[in-house]
């Protein structure tokens, strides 16, 4: 169905929702390289003019993805709740933005509305919202998971403790862990991404970190991010697995090319809480999203990248997670330019994570290969944590050695609870006051005797 | 024995190249390590801009009458916005690939740029001779390719009657590495069309990382594995394929 | 004195203060355009690590503009406090910035060491901070003025009314006021811009927001921003002045080509004082600065602009103004090219202001021909609340329709006060309530009788 | 007789252009408002970017024998982010006005593209009109400059024997007003070296600000005092120059 706008002379028609969703998007690398972008700023606000007039129940009736040919199209429509949607079905996408905004978008109705948004909306709405309504709708809503730490509670921030190594060197990685430790970091998990994708190998920095779990009494989960099919062998052969990780993304070809799908998924989560480790209802799995991930595996189907997103989130909420993020400035400027694109599409992917009912974190970084850099990455992170961020990535020195890209340093994340008064997840917190590395003042300022009982345990 | 604390943080910084045990000012890192990696910024970006220089590689190669080929990504600039011209052979490149019937070889080894031509160019030749010199698998002669892509492997491989694709490509530079070599290999590659879920990949090839002896012999268990099997992919771990009978035996031994 | 550096094999030598202060700035267009800017990141870096190691007593040593023949050179050493200076005595630039972001630097420390700062040693340490450090060490510098309301409080956030209007019509000036007060902006000033340069109109503006202010009580202070000789002119005529209003720059040539100089500035604060208007001891000036001026005016004598911007705080704070704020984005893409710049170059100023004693604001700004968009000025607004900038502007729908360019709206007040929970100057925040503007909760939420009752008012 | 709420709200609406009474959701602008704000924006920035047509202004001005100059920005873009070489004149250009003796003339008027072409081309030609019909003030032939920043009028009055510029100039677009110009007028310019505080400013010069015969007006006023008094800038204040006497009188009553 196509879409059109005025203005003053100039006819504005858009094909479909498809072209409709890519014109009214901020301009963004990707959709430059995949020809969707609009052409310039006339006809990118005549697209959200538009836009603001689509009902919501467009959404349900126009699938931008054929429901025949893609498993996450019926994973998004045969999983639509009807019910929680029910007081949005007057809505344009227009009063959807004036709703998320107004008084009446309390925590508790966004809460309710969550399942009965489909990914689209929730990108829609987005492509209307500037930067500071991004950030204030976000921050209304609350999305709370669990393992052995709570995570997403208002008022705290959560850190994953990246310490990769090039050669999975498990002395190294331990001694990036203790460090991360030190720095009040490791609540929303310890998380490795190993150079090599071996199970005896991911076994290895499974038990690793396991052993120091249990040395130190520290509550918090730990995660290999290994292939899930490589997980599920570790699983098989008894590995002590918290969570299960997989990247995702937004088309059942997207996944495909990522080597899974939703059943591989789903087995994964049944075998994963066959273990038995968590509490029960506790959350246990962790995926990774980042806007460019279809295209560059050429199964976008012609939808934007920040509308193919929002899709991975679909994908993602099924499996109830206890950690989403968004990988924003991880591919590169193939696909987020520069600093600004990033920054903006950092604070979208948080928003439609949170909307649609995730545990959003995001991995505030940049490749060498942008345009960007680390004022850029300061921003981002402090609009994230304005904006009520689950989580961030804690790599030491914001240097990945392995990924080759800058991530959130321990640093950064001392600084982001400090200048927002933020605090760890409370089970992690309590164990912060315990071992000495947090005070009383609820700052991490590790005293000497501590620092020297956690590294004495290191060696 | 307890050790002083200074020790310890002298053992954490020993035990990792990562920036951990940097210090503190407040929350803040101390300017020393703010500058100190700004300067690493400044140098990783020059290399993602640095070319390499085929000529060297070539001459290394020369016994197995190397190949030079460029994708359709003209400049460096081009090719850092459109990875799509960076998968794809420039015409006079196609050409220049002689094409030969299918499966006129096991494999075809091609060193690409990448994002880091200083890791083709220091990583590549010795790696790629070690490969080419393995008994028991037949290899297209070697290829240097400009601007590449990973995939632009799956073109190379078709042409040249090549089963599998190895491509050792630079991976983007970091700020402790700027050398760091992916090798990615692909059976019965589909130009244009191979999902990266049917490819396996060794990373971190670089003194620093994965050392080339390892890197090898780890290439050539899953070539030797993807022979025997016919696929390459997340259903063939590196696990399997060491442990793979098939494979010569001095080389499982000395990966584990 | 050369300065130098060696990174590798390269060598790095730069001949002077300034140009070392240059090359050591981060990019922006003005730099680029007077020619001053490093030429790549890596001469960018070498200067910082020379920078780093420069001892602070250089910069009382080594004059940027000659002492002879500059009045602002002259200000700055000969004010110069030594012994608010001492703790810092033995430091370097890189030692000054590791002291502002430790816990040895608290508020009050803060306080007492601005006096021994230059603008240079300002100006240099920031161009060693990263936005969050920026952000990190403002936060923690509290400076706060009076006049009828108590401004720069720590929880606060005040928000000038610039309810500019093409030719100056009263009524219309009146309805963008009323505007600003029914979304609780005004506590930092009512400021008019004239577009004529005339006191007999200026006199009239004057009245009429004295005539507002009586007849409904509000708590605020008045300020046409004419020129100062044109303030003079209606101060002797007996205008209702409460604020002194000048543009300011960092050298004496520079303030030459905006008409004044230290003397005239002397006088004007001498004028407004006598008026008796204010309670004792309250601060009488408001002045606006802005990177770039400088150099458009010839008048920067090879300084980068961030330094000259420093600068000009030197001036201001000779007069203790109420405000002061940097115009950033105002002047356009000629010195600040992008959101990027803009983003850094306020935070920066922010920043150097505070560190100095100022009441800084900021007019989160850009122009139509520079590259920047709501989105940047989002960012930039939300990073400058969490660095605890004193305040803001307000123009009706942040389109200021005199100046032609885009500031802060009312809105934009609003969505940053609940993002952080600001409140106004306490003064004003009891008016709001007592109109009913404010609900209880503390959120401007105007009942309709107030509106009413405000709006009537003003027929 | 006490209005009904929404009347206030129309009665604001109505007392300015300026953007009041918006409404709200919750803290922020409603949908409808931030699209019309962007759209604003998107042509605002066209604005920016369109070229001055000088042949009607030419053609419109052929009676006084109008010159066309440009200065040394070549295009737009260098326009924009060179401004010391919009104020100079392009070496052709500076040519083509012909040297006069200083004093040949009391005034030149140039009507200058600056940052809006359409303010220049809209207001320039009528506004130039009829200060060029005063009688009492010699004026050279009156010149059309592209990419021209204020102080290119201080060496165009040089070279034309004028002893004070008249920059007729596009204001900066904003969102509401994309056709805004500036008077700027200085007395006695030195090439390169006048201060801004010597020049006088009238500014918003558009239907929706300051009307034509007011800009007119005012701008005579200066000009007549600043010829009696040989000054321009913060010590001329448009109140005294109305005051003045030697300004012709219908002039001044109309002002005030
Ligand atoms: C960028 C990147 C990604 C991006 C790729 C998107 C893109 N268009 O570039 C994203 C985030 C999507 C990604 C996803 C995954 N990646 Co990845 N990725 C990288 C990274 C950081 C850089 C690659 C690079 O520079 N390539 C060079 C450029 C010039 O080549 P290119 O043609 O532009 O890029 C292609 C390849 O990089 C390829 N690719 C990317 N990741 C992977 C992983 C595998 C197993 C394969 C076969 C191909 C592949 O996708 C790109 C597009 O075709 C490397 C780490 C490193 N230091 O190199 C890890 C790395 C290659 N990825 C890895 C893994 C495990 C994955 C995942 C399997 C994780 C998961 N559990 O789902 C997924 C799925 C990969 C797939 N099958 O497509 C591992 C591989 C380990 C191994 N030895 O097998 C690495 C080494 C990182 C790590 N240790 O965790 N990845
Ligand atoms: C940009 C601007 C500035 C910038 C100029 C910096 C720059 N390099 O561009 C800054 C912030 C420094 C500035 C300062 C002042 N400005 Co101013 N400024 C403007 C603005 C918004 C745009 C001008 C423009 O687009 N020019 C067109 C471009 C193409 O010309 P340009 O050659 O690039 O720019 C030159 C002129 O704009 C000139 N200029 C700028 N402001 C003023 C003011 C006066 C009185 C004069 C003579 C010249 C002048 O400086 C520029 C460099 O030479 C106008 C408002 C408007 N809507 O136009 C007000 C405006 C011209 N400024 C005004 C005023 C009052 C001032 C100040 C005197 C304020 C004060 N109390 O100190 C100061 C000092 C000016 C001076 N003597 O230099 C008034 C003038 C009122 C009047 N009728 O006299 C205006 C109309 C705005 C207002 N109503 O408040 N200004």
């Amino acid at each position: 169905m196509p879409y059109a706008c005025n203005l003053g002379a100039t006819h504005y028609v858009f094909d479909d929702l498809r072209a409709l969703l890519a014109r009214a998007s901020p301009g963004r690398a990707g959709d430059r390289l995949a020809g969707l972008a609009a052409a310039n700023d006339q006809e990118r606000v005549a697209a959200r003019i538009a836009l603001a007039d689509v009902p919501l129940t467009r959404f349900l009736e126009e699938a931008l993805i054929p429901y025949e040919a893609d498993e996450v199209t019926r994973l998004i429509l045969d999983g639509h709740d009807g019910e929680a949607f029910a007081p949005l079905k007057a809505m344009t996408v227009g009063d959807f933005r004036d709703f998320l905004l107004s008084d009446e978008a309390t925590t508790q109705a966004l809460a309710g509305i969550a399942p009965g948004l489909t990914p689209e909306m929730a990108a829609a709405v987005s492509k209307l919202m500037r930067n500071q309504d991004l950030i204030a709708a976000a921050k209304k809503i609350s999305v709370v998971t669990r393992f052995r730490t709570t995570i997403g509670l208002p008022g705290r921030l959560s850190v994953r403790i990246q310490p990769n190594h090039p050669s999975d060197d498990l002395a190294g990685i331990g001694a990036s862990i203790l460090d991360g430790l030190m720095y009040g970091c490791g609540d929303a998990c310890i998380g490795i991404n190993p150079a090599t994708d071996s199970r005896a190998k991911a076994l290895l920095l499974w038990e690793r970190i396991e052993e120091l779990r249990l040395r130190f009494e520290i509550p918090v989960q730990s995660c290999v991010l290994c292939h899930v099919t490589t997980t599920l062998q570790v699983i098989e052969r008894g590995g002590p697995v918290d969570l299960v990780f997989q990247s995702i993304a937004g088309s059942q070809a997207a996944n495909r090319s990522f080597g899974v799908d939703l059943a591989m998924l789903e087995e994964a989560h049944c075998a994963v809480r066959a273990l038995n480790r968590a509490p029960a209802g506790a959350n246990l799995m962790y995926f990774e999203t980042g806007q460019g991930a279809a295209l560059s595996a050429g199964a976008h189907h012609g939808v934007d990248q920040q509308t193919m997103e929002a899709r991975a989130y679909a994908v993602a909420r099924r499996y109830a997670p206890l950690l989403v993020n968004t990988v924003v400035g991880f591919i590169g400027p193939e696909y987020l330019y520069d600093g600004k694109e990033i920054i903006r599409a950092g604070l979208e992917d948080h928003f439609c994570g949170k909307l649609l009912g995730l545990p959003m974190g995001v991995d505030v970084c940049y490749t060498n290969h942008a345009e960007a850099d680390q004022d850029d990455m300061d921003a981002l992170l402090t609009l994230l944590g304005v904006a009520g961020c689950t989580y961030i990535m804690g790599v030491p020195g914001a240097d990945d050695i392995m990924l080759g890209y800058q991530s959130t340093s321990y640093h950064d994340a001392l600084y982001l609870r400090s200048a927002l008064g933020l605090l760890p997840a409370p089970e992690f917190e309590a164990w912060l006051k315990t071992v000495g590395v947090m005070d009383a003042k609820a700052r991490v300022r590790p005293s000497p005797a501590s620092a020297a009982r956690l590294l004495a345990g290191a060696l | 024995m307890p050790r002083a604390p200074s020790d310890f943080w002298d053992y954490l910084r020993d035990a990792t190249p990562a920036r951990i045990a940097l210090g503190r000012v407040g929350d803040a890192l101390p300017t020393r390590r703010v500058l100190e990696f700004q300067l690493a910024h400044a140098k990783a970006r020059d290399a993602v801009e640095t070319a390499l220089d085929p000529a060297p590689l070539l001459a290394e190669l020369a016994h197995w009458r190397p190949i030079l080929v460029r994708s359709q990504a003209d400049d460096r600039r081009t090719f850092l916005q459109r990875p799509d011209l960076g998968r794809r052979l420039a015409p006079p490149s196609a050409e220049a690939l002689a094409p030969e019937r299918p499966g006129a070889y096991d494999a075809t080894i091609v060193i690409a740029d990448g994002l880091s031509a200083a890791a083709a160019q220091t990583q590549g030749p010795p790696l790629c001779k070690m490969l080419l010199a393995t008994q028991g698998l037949s290899f297209a002669p070697p290829v240097v390719a400009l601007q590449a892509r990973v995939a632009l492997g799956d073109e190379i491989a078709a042409r040249q009657g090549a089963r599998m694709a190895l491509v050792l490509i630079g991976e983007r530079p970091g700020l402790s590495a700027c050398d760091s070599l992916g090798a990615y290999l692909t059976i019965d590659p589909a130009p244009g069309a191979t999902s990266d879920a049917r490819r396996n990949c060794v990373s971190n090839i670089r003194p620093d990382g994965l050392s080339l002896e390892d890197a090898s012999r780890r290439i050539l268990a899953l070539m030797f594995a993807a022979r025997a099997l016919g696929l390459t992919g997340t259903e063939l771990k590196e696990d399997d394929a060491l442990a793979l009978e098939h494979i010569p035996n001095g080389l499982v031994q000395s990966v584990r």
